[in-house]
C-alpha cells in the first residue's frame, strides 16, 4: 500500500471518506442467516447507536456526527443515541436499554473491548446485529456480534515508531505520552509503538513514559516537568494529538523551537496537522472517526442477507510536512 | 415524696472501700488539673465531691471512669486495681457515671439512649424494639420524665435529658454511682425524685459519688465530702463537721470572715424600675409549645420566669430571641418592633440570650475563649468589615477580669475550659454587645457558689445600669431573690404572676400547682 | 478564686509537639525538597521552581476558596466544573476585549458560587450533595456553551496572563499570591472571616448570636466559585487554549486534600490559610517528583498515597473528618 | 430493678406527646422523603414514555443499580458513624480484578479473593481512622490511589484484561436470572434486609448510630467506638469489592477501567436517601431509593432520545438539584 494513493484519494471529497484496507480480514461470509436472524428493514427500524465518551473532543464529535448525518442521508429515521459519558457500567446499560426501547440493530462505539457479556447475550437472544466501530470487542464475529470496523491501533503505534525513526534518523532518546491507563487504544498504540522501534531502531531508547491522560492540558504539564528531568530527551511520542498540542505549548512556554524535539503522534485533527506545517509537529498518523457511512453501508448490507466479512479495517492516512499543508482542510 | 432527713439517716458504713483513687496526678497541655488527688467511696456512702469551676472535679471523674487515663496513681475497686481501660470496661465493673455534659446522643431516640448497650433482645440476640420501647417509657415514668420514648432525645429540654441519663446510669447493677452536677437543670420536683434514687442506692450499699454546686443539696444527702481547689485535695471529712461558710471558704481559699461578709446569694434586693417597658412579647404561640405568652420587661427590672421543667421557659426565651418559628406572637425592644422569627434581627435589637444548653447552642468549640467572647459583638467592632484586634482585645480583656474567666490565656481553645468558665465566656460574649434586653436561661447552671455570687451581683449590676433582664433558674431562691417579679408558665402558657410581697419560693409553687392554663 | 484570667505556662515540649501538629505539612514539604535535591537531576533550578510554583499557581487558588467554604462545615465539590465554565465563557466573549471576557468567565464562577450558596443557606441542602448537581451539570452547561469543542485561544493580551512575569514571577503566581494574602486578611482581619468560622464550628450558636449565617454561607460559596473562575481563566491562559472537557478534572479532589493537608479540618470551625498554600505544594511536589522520575502508573498512585497518609500523620491534628 | 419503684409515685411532669395522624403522615414522608420522590419519577416516567414501564427496562434499572447499591449499603454504614469512604470506586474495581484474576483457582476462591483482599483494604483504612485517629477523607482518598495502583499493577498497567471463562460457575453467577431479574439483585436485596436489621436490630447497629451522633458521648456511653468504626470500613471495602467481583462475573471479564467517579454517586445516593453526612442519622431503606432515584434519572434521559452528551449532563445535574431540593422540603415537612 502506498500512502500516496491514499493520501490523493483521501483529497478528492471536503470530508474524506473512511478507506478499506485491503485485504482486510477474511473473505466476506458473514449473512444474516448464518447470524441466526432475518432480514428486515433498516429504515423503518429503531437503530441504536452507543457512543462511549462524551462528545468532547474532535474525534467524539466527528465520530457522533459522522453517524447521525449518514444515518438522515439513508432516511433511517429511528436513530437512538446515548452516551456512556466514560464510565463503562453506563454504556452496558445504556446499550441494553436500547435494546429494551426495541432496536433491531446496535452501532456501539465501545469503550472498553471486555466486559461485554450481558449486552452480547441480550443481542444474540433477541438476534440484534452489533456492529462496532473503531475499537474492538474480545468475542467472536458473526456470532456474539456482526462485524467490526475500525483502525488497526497497534498498527498506528508500528506506522507512528516508524516516522519517528525517520524523524531521528534512527537514533535518540524517545519520550512516550500516554493516554489513560487501562485503556485498549493506550495499550495498542503502546505496544505497536515499542515493538516496532525495537525491531527496527535499536538506537532508539524509550527513556521517559508517563500519562497524559489524552487531555492537553495534562500533557502539557507532564512534559514541562520532563523537559527538566530529562533534557536529553529528542523526540516525543504522543498516543493522541491533544497530548502532542499540549507538548508543544510545554516546548514554547520552555523556550526551545519548532523542531529542537520531533513530536509524532496520533488522530490526525486539524490543529495537529496546522501544527506540521509551522513546524513543531513531526508527523501525525491519522485514526479517522467518520465511521457514519462505512458502518452504514456494512448495515445495510447484512440486513439485506448479503455477506459482509468479519472485520472492516480502515486505512488511515499519514500526515507530514509533505502533504500537511495540502490535507489541513480536510482534517477533522 | 419523702426525703430522708439528716437525723434518721444511717451512719456510713465502715466497711472497706469500694472505689478508691490514690494519689492521682492529670495533666493536660499545660495545666495540671489533678494534683496527687486521693478519694475512697465506701459501700452505701454518698460523697460529696466540691470545688470552684475548673478545680478538677470533672477530669477526676474521668479519670476514675476510665476517660483519661491519669499520668499517676492508680484507682482500685474493691481493693485490686482497676485500671479501666475505658468507660465501657467501668460500666462492665460496676461503675456508673452521669457526666457534667450530659453525654447521650441527641439524634438517637430516648428509649435507645436510656438501653443503649443492654437492649432487651428477642432470638438470635436481636433488639426487641416494642419491649425497648416499653421498658424505656416505664423507668422513664418512674422519673416523672412522660414523653414519647421514640423521639429524638434532642426535643426534650435540658432538665428531660439530665433525667434521662439518671435513668440510665441508675438502671443498671451498679455498685458506684458518680453524677457530675445531675441537678444543676432540675426542678425542685425532679430533685426530690433524684433524691429519693440517691436513698434507695444508699440503702442497697452502692456508694454514690455527688458533684453539685447547689450547697444545700449536698447537706441534705451527702456524708461525707472531698474539697478540691486547683486539683488538690484541701479537705476530705464528715460534711456534719463543715458549716456551709467553712465549706465555702474551703472552696474559694478565702477566710471565713470574708466569705461571711460578702454573703451567699448576691442579690440585693428590689431595683429602680424606670417604668420604661424595654422588652414588649404579645401573643407568643407555636404549635405544641407555646399558648399565647405575653409579658413585659421594664428598663432596670429583672422579670423572673417560674415554671417546671418542660414549662416552656426556655420556648419564651428562644421565641423572645427570634430563633423559635412562632405561629402569632409580636415582640418590641424599647417600643420598636423586631422582625419575626430572626435572631439576627433580635441581636441588633439589643436582645441577648444565653441559652440554656452551652455545649450546642453555645460555645464553638473550636475557637478560642477571644474569638467566642468577641462573636456577637463583631459588626460593633469592626468598621467596614474589618475587625480591629486592639478594640477585640480590649473587650475580651475587660470580660475576662471582670467575670474572672480561668483560663491560660485568652487563645486558650474554649472547649478546654471547665463548664463553668465556658458559662462565663457565653455572658462575656452577650455582655459585650451591650444588650437592652438580657435572656438569662439558666444562668448559674453548673457555675460554683463564688462565680454564682458574681454572676448574680452582675445581674444586678446590670439592671442598675438600665438593662431589663428575663432570669430563668430552676434554683427557686435564685429566682426569687434575684427578680423584682416572675412570671409563672405552665404548659406554654401564663398561669400567674407574682410581685412584692406574694414573691416567695411557696408563692411559686402554688401557682404551679393551682395554674390552668 | 484568686486572680483573674490566670496565666499558666505551657511546658517547652508541649510547644514543640503542638508546632508539629500545625506544622507538620510545612516539615512533610521540607523532606521532599531535601529528598529531590538529593535524587532529581537538575531539582535546585530557577526554571524548575518556575514550572512547580506555574503548575500549582491553579490549585492554591481553588484550595483558597475550598478553604473557606470547608470552614463552614461544607464542601465545594463543583469548582472543576466552574473551571470548565469559565474556560467555555472566555472564547465567546473574546471578541468584546480581554476584559469583558474575564469578567464574563468571573461571572460565570459567582454565577454557581450563588446557586450552590442559596442551596446551602437556605434550601440547606448539604453541601456535598448540593455541589454535586453543579459538579455534574456545570461541565455540562460548559460543554454546551463551547459546542463540545476545545478552542485554541490566540488573543495576545489573554496569552500574556499566563506567560508575562512581574519582576521574574510568572504571573499566574503573582495572583495566586496576592489571593493567598488577601483570604488571609479575610479569614484573619474581617468581620465575615471570623463569622464564617463560628458559623462551622457551631452553627446553632452562630444563629443564636445573631450572626448571618445564610448570608456568610452564600458569600463564601460565591467566593469559592469566583476562585475557582479565576484558576480557570489562568489555565486557559496558559493552556493557550479552551478545553472544557478536561480543564479542572479532579480538581476537587486536589483542592480539598490540599486544605486537609494544610491542617484545616473537614468538620469546620478553622480555617488555615497558609497551611492550605503548603498543602497544594505538597501534592504538586509530589506529582513532580514521581513524573520526572518516570514511575508507572501503579506505583506512582501507591507511592502518592503513602506520602499523604505520611503528611496527614506528621500533620495530625484533627481527628475529626 | 429496684430504683424503678423508688420514684414510681413521683410527680408526672411531662404529658405524653401524641402525633396526629398529619404528623405522623409528615414523619412518614420525613422519613422516606427519597422513596416519595422515586415514586413521583416513576409515575412521570411512564407517563411520559411508553417504553419505560416495560418489564425488561425496569428489570435492566435493577440490574444497573445494583452494583453501585451493594457499594452504597456498605456506605451508608460509613456515613452513619460520620465518616467516609472514597476508596469504594477503586476497591470496586480491584475486586473485579481480582476475581476474574482468581478463578483459575476455581469459583470459591475467585470470590474469597476479592473479599479478603477489599475487607483487608477497608480495615486497614479502619485501623488508621479509629486508632491512628487520621481523617477518614483523607485515609480513604489515599485508598482511592492505593486500590487503584494495585489495581493498574495487577492488571499490567492495565494492558491486560483477565477473563471469567464462559459457562463458569462464576460466570454463571453473574449472569443467571430468575423471574427476569439477576441473581445479583437478589443477593443485593438479601444483602440489604440483612443490612437493615443489623443497622435497626443489634447491638452494633445503635453502636453506629451512636458514634455518628455523638462520637464522645457515645464513647461515655460505653460503645465500642473503635472496634465498631473499623468494622464499619471493613465492611464497606468487603461489599466493595465482593460487588466487583459479581460485577466481573456479570461481564465475564476484570475490567480495569470500571468505578472511577462511582464514589461520588455512592455518596450522593446515600446522602439523598436521606442518610446525614454528619453522621448519627440515616437509614439503609432509604439507600436502596438513593440508588435508584440515580438509576432512573439516567434511564429517562435516555428515554428522551436525541440529547446531545453536554446536555444529557445538563439535565441530569438539574434533575439532581430538583431532587435533592424536593427531598430535602419534604425531609423537614415536620417542624420540631
Ligand atoms: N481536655 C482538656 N484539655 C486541656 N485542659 C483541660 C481539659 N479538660 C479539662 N481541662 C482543664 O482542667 C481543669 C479542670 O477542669 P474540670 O473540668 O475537671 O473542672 P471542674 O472542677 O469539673 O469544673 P466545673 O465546676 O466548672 O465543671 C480546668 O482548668 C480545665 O481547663
Ligand atoms: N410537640 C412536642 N413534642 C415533643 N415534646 C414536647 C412537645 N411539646 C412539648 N414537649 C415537651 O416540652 C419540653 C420543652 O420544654 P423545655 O423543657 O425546654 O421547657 P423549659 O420550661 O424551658 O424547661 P427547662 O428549661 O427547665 O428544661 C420538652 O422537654 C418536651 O418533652
Ligand atoms: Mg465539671
Ligand atoms: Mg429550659
Amino acid at each position: 500500500k502506498s500512502e500516496k494513493d491514499q493520501s490523493a484519494g483521501a483529497q478528492s471529497g471536503q470530508q474524506p471518506q473512511q478507506v478499506v484496507q485491503t485485504p482486510s480480514g477474511n473473505a466476506p461470509s458473514c449473512t444474516i442467516g448464518r447470524f441466526g436472524g432475518t432480514k428486515f428493514d433498516l429504515k423503518t427500524s429503531v437503530v441504536g447507536f452507543s457512543q462511549s465518551e462524551k462528545e468532547a473532543n474532535p474525534f467524539r464529535i466527528a465520530e457522533t456526527q459522522s453517524i447521525k448525518a449518514e444515518a438522515k442521508q439513508q432516511g433511517i429515521t429511528g436513530l437512538r443515541a446515548t452516551n456512556g459519558q466514560s464510565q463503562f457500567s453506563k454504556q452496558i446499560s445504556d446499550v441494553q436499554q436500547l435494546i429494551a426501547q426495541g432496536a433491531k440493530a446496535l452501532v456501539i462505539a465501545p469503550l472498553n473491548s471486555d466486559g461485554w457479556e450481558p449486552v452480547l447475550q441480550q443481542a444474540s437472544a433477541k438476534h440484534i446485529p452489533i456492529i462496532t466501530v473503531d475499537r474492538k470487542i474480545n468475542a467472536t464475529a458473526c456470532k456474539d456480534y456482526v462485524t467490526f470496523i475500525g483502525s488497526d491501533f497497534y498498527q498506528q503505534g508500528k506506522r507512528a515508531a516508524d516516522q519517528m525513526i525517520k524523524a531521528l534518523n534512527g537514533k535518540g532518546k524517545v519520550a512516550i505520552l500516554l493516554g489513560s491507563s487501562g485503556n485498549n487504544v493506550t495499550t495498542d498504540r503502546t505496544n505497536g509503538f515499542k515493538d516496532e522501534i525495537a525491531k527496527q531502531a535499536p538506537g532508539i531508547q524509550i527513556t521517559f513514559q508517563q500519562t497524559g491522560d489524552f487531555a492537553r492540558e495534562k500533557g502539557q504539564q507532564v512534559t514541562e516537568q520532563m523537559i527538566q528531568s530529562h533534557p536529553d530527551v529528542n523526540a516525543i511520542y504522543a498516543e493522541n494529538d491533544e497530548m502532542a498540542l499540549g507538548a508543544v505549548t510545554a516546548l514554547k512556554g520552555a523556550g526551545k523551537k519548532a523542531g529542537d524535539i520531533k513530536i509524532v503522534s496520533v488522530d490526525g485533527t486539524r490543529n495537529a496537522v496546522a501544527q506540521i506545517v509551522s513546524g513543531w509537529i513531526y508527523a501525525v498518523v491519522e485514526s479517522n472517526p467518520r465511521f457514519g457511512p462505512l458502518a452504514f453501508q456494512t448495515l445495510s448490507k447484512f440486513v439485506n442477507g448479503e455477506p459482509i466479512p468479519d472485520k472492516v479495517i480502515i486505512s488511515d492516512r499519514e500526515y507530514d510536512s509533505s502533504n500537511a499543508r495540502q490535507s489541513l482542510a480536510t482534517a477533522y | 415524696m419523702t426525703v430522708t432527713k439528716p437525723e434518721d439517716r444511717r451512719p456510713p458504713h465502715d466497711d472497706a472501700p469500694v472505689l478508691e483513687a490514690r494519689d492521682i496526678v492529670k495533666r493536660f497541655t499545660g495545666v495540671l488539673a489533678l494534683d496527687h488527688v486521693s478519694l475512697s467511696l465506701r459501700p452505701g456512702e454518698v460523697h460529696a465531691l466540691v470545688g470552684e469551676n475548673g478545680a478538677g472535679k470533672s477530669t477526676l471523674i474521668k479519670v476514675i471512669t476510665g476517660v483519661h487515663r491519669p499520668d499517676e496513681g492508680s484507682v482500685l475497686l474493691a481493693g485490686r486495681p482497676a485500671g479501666f481501660a475505658g468507660p465501657l470496661d467501668a460500666q462492665r465493673a460496676g461503675v456508673q457515671a452521669v457526666h457534667q455534659e450530659i453525654g447521650l446522643v441527641p439524634d438517637l431516640s430516648i428509649a435507645r439512649n436510656l438501653l443503649l448497650g443492654r437492649e432487651p433482645r428477642r432470638a438470635l440476640g436481636l433488639i426487641d424494639s416494642r419491649r425497648m420501647h416499653e421498658t424505656a417509657a416505664r423507668t422513664l415514668t418512674s422519673y416523672g420524665v412522660r414523653v414519647d420514648v421514640r423521639l429524638p432525645l434532642r426535643s426534650l429540654g435540658v432538665g428531660a435529658q439530665q433525667m434521662v441519663a439518671l435513668a440510665r446510669a441508675v438502671s443498671v447493677d451498679a455498685r458506684v454511682v458518680i453524677m457530675d452536677e445531675p441537678t444543676s437543670s432540675l426542678e425542685p420536683r425532679e430533685v426530690d425524685t433524684l433524691f429519693g434514687v440517691i436513698d434507695r442506692l444508699r440503702d442497697q450499699g452502692i456508694a454514690v459519688l455527688y458533684v453539685s454546686h447547689r450547697l444545700d443539696e449536698l447537706y441534705r444527702i451527702c456524708d461525707g465530702v472531698t474539697v478540691l481547689r486547683d486539683g488538690r485535695v484541701v479537705h476530705q471529712g464528715a460534711l456534719a463537721d463543715l458549716d456551709r461558710l467553712r465549706l465555702v471558704s474551703l472552696m474559694l481559699g478565702r477566710d471565713v470572715a470574708k466569705v461571711r461578709a460578702e454573703g451567699v446569694t448576691r442579690f440585693s434586693g428590689a431595683h429602680e424600675v424606670s417604668g420604661e417597658p424595654v422588652l414588649e412579647a404579645h401573643g407568643l404561640s407555636s404549635r405544641y409549645l407555646l399558648d399565647d405568652v405575653s409579658l413585659t420587661v421594664r428598663s432596670g427590672e429583672v422579670v423572673g420566669l417560674g415554671g417546671l421543667l418542660g414549662a416552656g421557659r426556655t420556648e419564651t426565651a428562644k421565641a423572645i430571641a427570634g430563633a423559635l418559628p412562632l405561629d402569632a406572637g409580636r415582640v418590641t425592644v424599647a417600643g420598636l418592633s423586631v422582625r419575626r422569627g430572626s435572631a439576627g434581627a433580635a441581636v441588633r435589637a439589643g436582645i441577648a440570650l444565653l441559652p440554656e444548653d452551652r455545649k450546642a447552642e453555645g460555645i464553638v468549640p473550636t475557637l478560642s475563649v477571644r474569638d467566642n467572647i468577641a462573636l456577637a459583638a463583631l459588626p460593633r467592632l469592626a468598621r467596614a468589615g474589618v475587625v480591629s484586634d486592639a478594640r477585640i482585645d480590649r473587650i475580651v480583656d475587660t470580660f475576662m477580669k471582670r467575670l474572672r474567666i480561668k483560663a491560660t490565656g485568652p487563645h486558650q481553645p474554649v472547649a478546654e475550659l471547665s463548664g463553668g468558665n465556658q458559662q462565663k465566656v457565653l455572658l462575656a460574649r452577650w455582655l459585650a454587645t451591650e444588650p437592652k434586653v438580657l435572656l438569662l436561661d439558666e444562668p448559674t447552671r453548673g457555675i460554683d457558689v463564688g462565680a454564682k455570687a458574681e454572676v448574680q451581683a452582675l445581674v444586678d449590676e446590670l439592671a442598675e445600669t438600665g438593662l431589663g433582664v428575663l432570669l430563668i433558674s430552676s434554683d427557686l431562691e435564685e429566682l426569687v431573690e434575684g427578680s423584682d417579679r416572675v412570671v409563672v408558665l405552665k404548659d406554654g402558657a401564663v398561669v400567674g404572676e407574682l410581685t412584692g410581697d406574694e414573691l416567695t419560693e411557696e408563692g411559686v409553687m402554688t401557682t404551679i400547682a393551682q395554674g390552668v392554663s | 478564686m484568686s486572680e483573674a484570667a490566670v496565666a499558666l505556662p505551657r511546658p517547652a515540649g508541649a510547644r514543640v509537639l503542638t508546632w508539629l501538629q500545625n506544622y507538620g505539612v510545612y516539615a512533610a514539604i521540607g523532606v521532599l525538597i531535601v529528598v529531590n535535591i538529593g535524587i532529581t537531576p537538575h531539582f535546585l533550578s530557577m526554571e524548575n521552581l518556575r514550572t512547580q510554583l506555574v503548575q500549582v499557581a491553579p490549585i492554591v487558588i481553588v484550595s483558597l476558596g475550598m478553604a473557606l467554604v470547608i470552614g463552614t462545615e461544607g464542601v465545594d465539590l463543583s469548582v472543576g466544573s466552574v473551571m470548565a465554565l469559565a474556560t467555555a465563557l472566555l472564547p465567546l466573549y473574546l471578541g468584546y476585549g480581554v476584559g469583558p471576557a474575564i469578567l464574563v468567565a468571573l461571572l460565570g464562577g459567582v454565577a454557581v458560587g450563588l446557586v450552590n450558596g442559596s442551596l446551602v443557606a437556605f434550601v440547606r441542602v448539604q453541601p456535598i450533595v448540593a455541589t454535586l448537581a453543579l459538579f455534574v451539570g456545570g461541565r455540562g452547561l460548559a460543554l454546551v456553551l463551547a459546542g463540545g469543542q476545545l478552542k485554541d485561544v490566540h488573543n495576545a493580551a489573554l496569552l500574556d496572563l499566563g506567560s508575562s512575569s512581574v519582576v521574574g514571577v510568572p504571573l499566574p503566581v503573582v495572583v495566586a499570591g496576592a489571593l493567598t494574602l488577601l483570604v488571609a486578611g479575610v479569614v484573619r482581619r474581617t468581620t465575615f472571616g471570623r463569622q464564617l468560622v463560628a458559623i462551622g464550628g457551631n452553627r446553632t450558636a452562630s444563629v443564636l448570636s445573631g450572626l448571618p449565617v445564610r448570608r456568610v454561607l452564600l458569600l463564601v460559596y460565591v467566593l469559592s466559585g469566583l476562585l475557582a473562575a479565576v484558576a480557570g481563566v489562568l489555565a486557559t491562559a496558559r493552556l493557550q487554549a479552551s478545553d472544557p472537557s478536561s480543564l479542572g478534572l479532579l480538581m476537587e479532589l486536589s483542592a480539598i486534600t490540599a486544605v486537609v493537608v494544610g491542617g484545616t479540618p473537614l468538620t469546620g470551625g478553622r480555617v488555615r490559610v497558609l497551611g492550605t498554600v503548603a498543602g497544594a505544594l505538597l501534592i504538586q511536589l509530589v506529582r513532580a517528583t514521581l513524573i520526572k522520575h518516570d514511575l508507572p502508573d501503579s506505583v506512582a498512585q501507591m507511592v502518592q498515597a503513602v506520602i499523604i497518609l505520611a503528611a496527614v500523620y506528621a500533620a495530625r491534628g484533627g481527628a475529626g473528618r | 430493678m429496684t430504683t424503678e419503684q423508688a420514684a414510681a409515685d413521683a410527680p408526672v411532669i411531662h404529658d405524653t406527646y401524641r402525633p396526629s395522624g398529619r404528623d405522623r403522615a409528615f414523619g412518614l414522608i420525613q422519613r422516606h422523603g427519597a422513596t416519595a420522590v422515586l415514586a413521583l419519577l416513576l409515575a412521570v416516567g411512564s407517563l411520559a414514555f411508553d417504553r419505560f414501564p416495560t418489564g425488561e427496562n425496569l428489570g435492566d434499572i435493577a440490574i444497573t443499580s445494583t452494583f453501585p447499591a451493594m457499594v452504597a449499603l456498605g456506605m451508608t454504614f460509613v456515613i452513619i458513624t460520620g465518616g467516609i469512604d472514597l476508596s469504594v470506586g477503586s476497591v470496586f474495581a480491584l475486586g473485579g480484578v481480582l476475581a476474574a484474576y482468581a478463578v483459575r483457582w476455581g469459583t470459591p476462591a475467585a470470590l474469597l479473593v476479592p473479599l479478603v483482599v477489599c475487607g483487608t483494604i477497608g480495615l486497614v483504612q479502619g485501623l488508621l481512622i479509629a486508632r491512628v485517629r487520621l481523617a477518614p477523607f483523607i485515609v480513604t482518598l489515599a485508598g482511592l490511589l492505593g486500590a487503584r495502583g494495585l489495581l493498574l499493577s495487577i492488571s499490567h498497567e492495565g494492558a491486560t484484561t483477565y477473563l471469567i471463562p464462559h459457562g463458569s460457575a462464576l460466570a454463571r453467577l453473574g449472569q443467571g436470572r430468575l423471574l427476569g431479574l439477576g441473581y445479583p439483585v437478589y443477593l443485593t436485596l438479601a444483602l440489604f434486609v440483612v443490612g437493615a436489621v443489623l443497622l435497626q436490630r443489634t447491638g452494633f447497629g445503635q453502636a453506629v448510630y451512636a458514634i455518628g451522633g455523638a462520637e464522645d458521648a457515645a464513647a461515655l456511653m460505653g460503645v465500642r467506638v473503635t472496634r465498631t468504626k473499623i468494622i464499619v470500613y471493613a465492611l464497606s471495602g468487603t461489599l466493595a469489592g465482593l460487588s466487583g467481583a459479581l460485577n466481573a462475573a456479570r461481564l465475564s471479564s476484570g475490567v480495569t477501567i470500571l468505578g472511577t467517579g462511582m464514589e461520588l454517586d455512592v455518596i450522593a445516593a446515600v446522602v439523598i436517601g436521606g442518610t446525614l453526612l454528619t453522621g448519627g442519622a440515616g437509614s439503609v431503606s432509604g439507600t436502596i431509593a438513593g440508588v435508584l432515584l440515580l438509576g432512573v434519572i439516567q434511564n429517562l434521559i435516555n428515554q428522551i432520545g436525541d440529547l446531545s452528551s453536554s446536555y444529557q449532563q445538563v439535565v441530569s445535574g438539574a434533575f439532581l438539584a430538583v431532587v435533592v431540593v424536593a427531598q430535602t422540603y419534604l425531609s423537614r415537612a415536620r417542624r420540631m
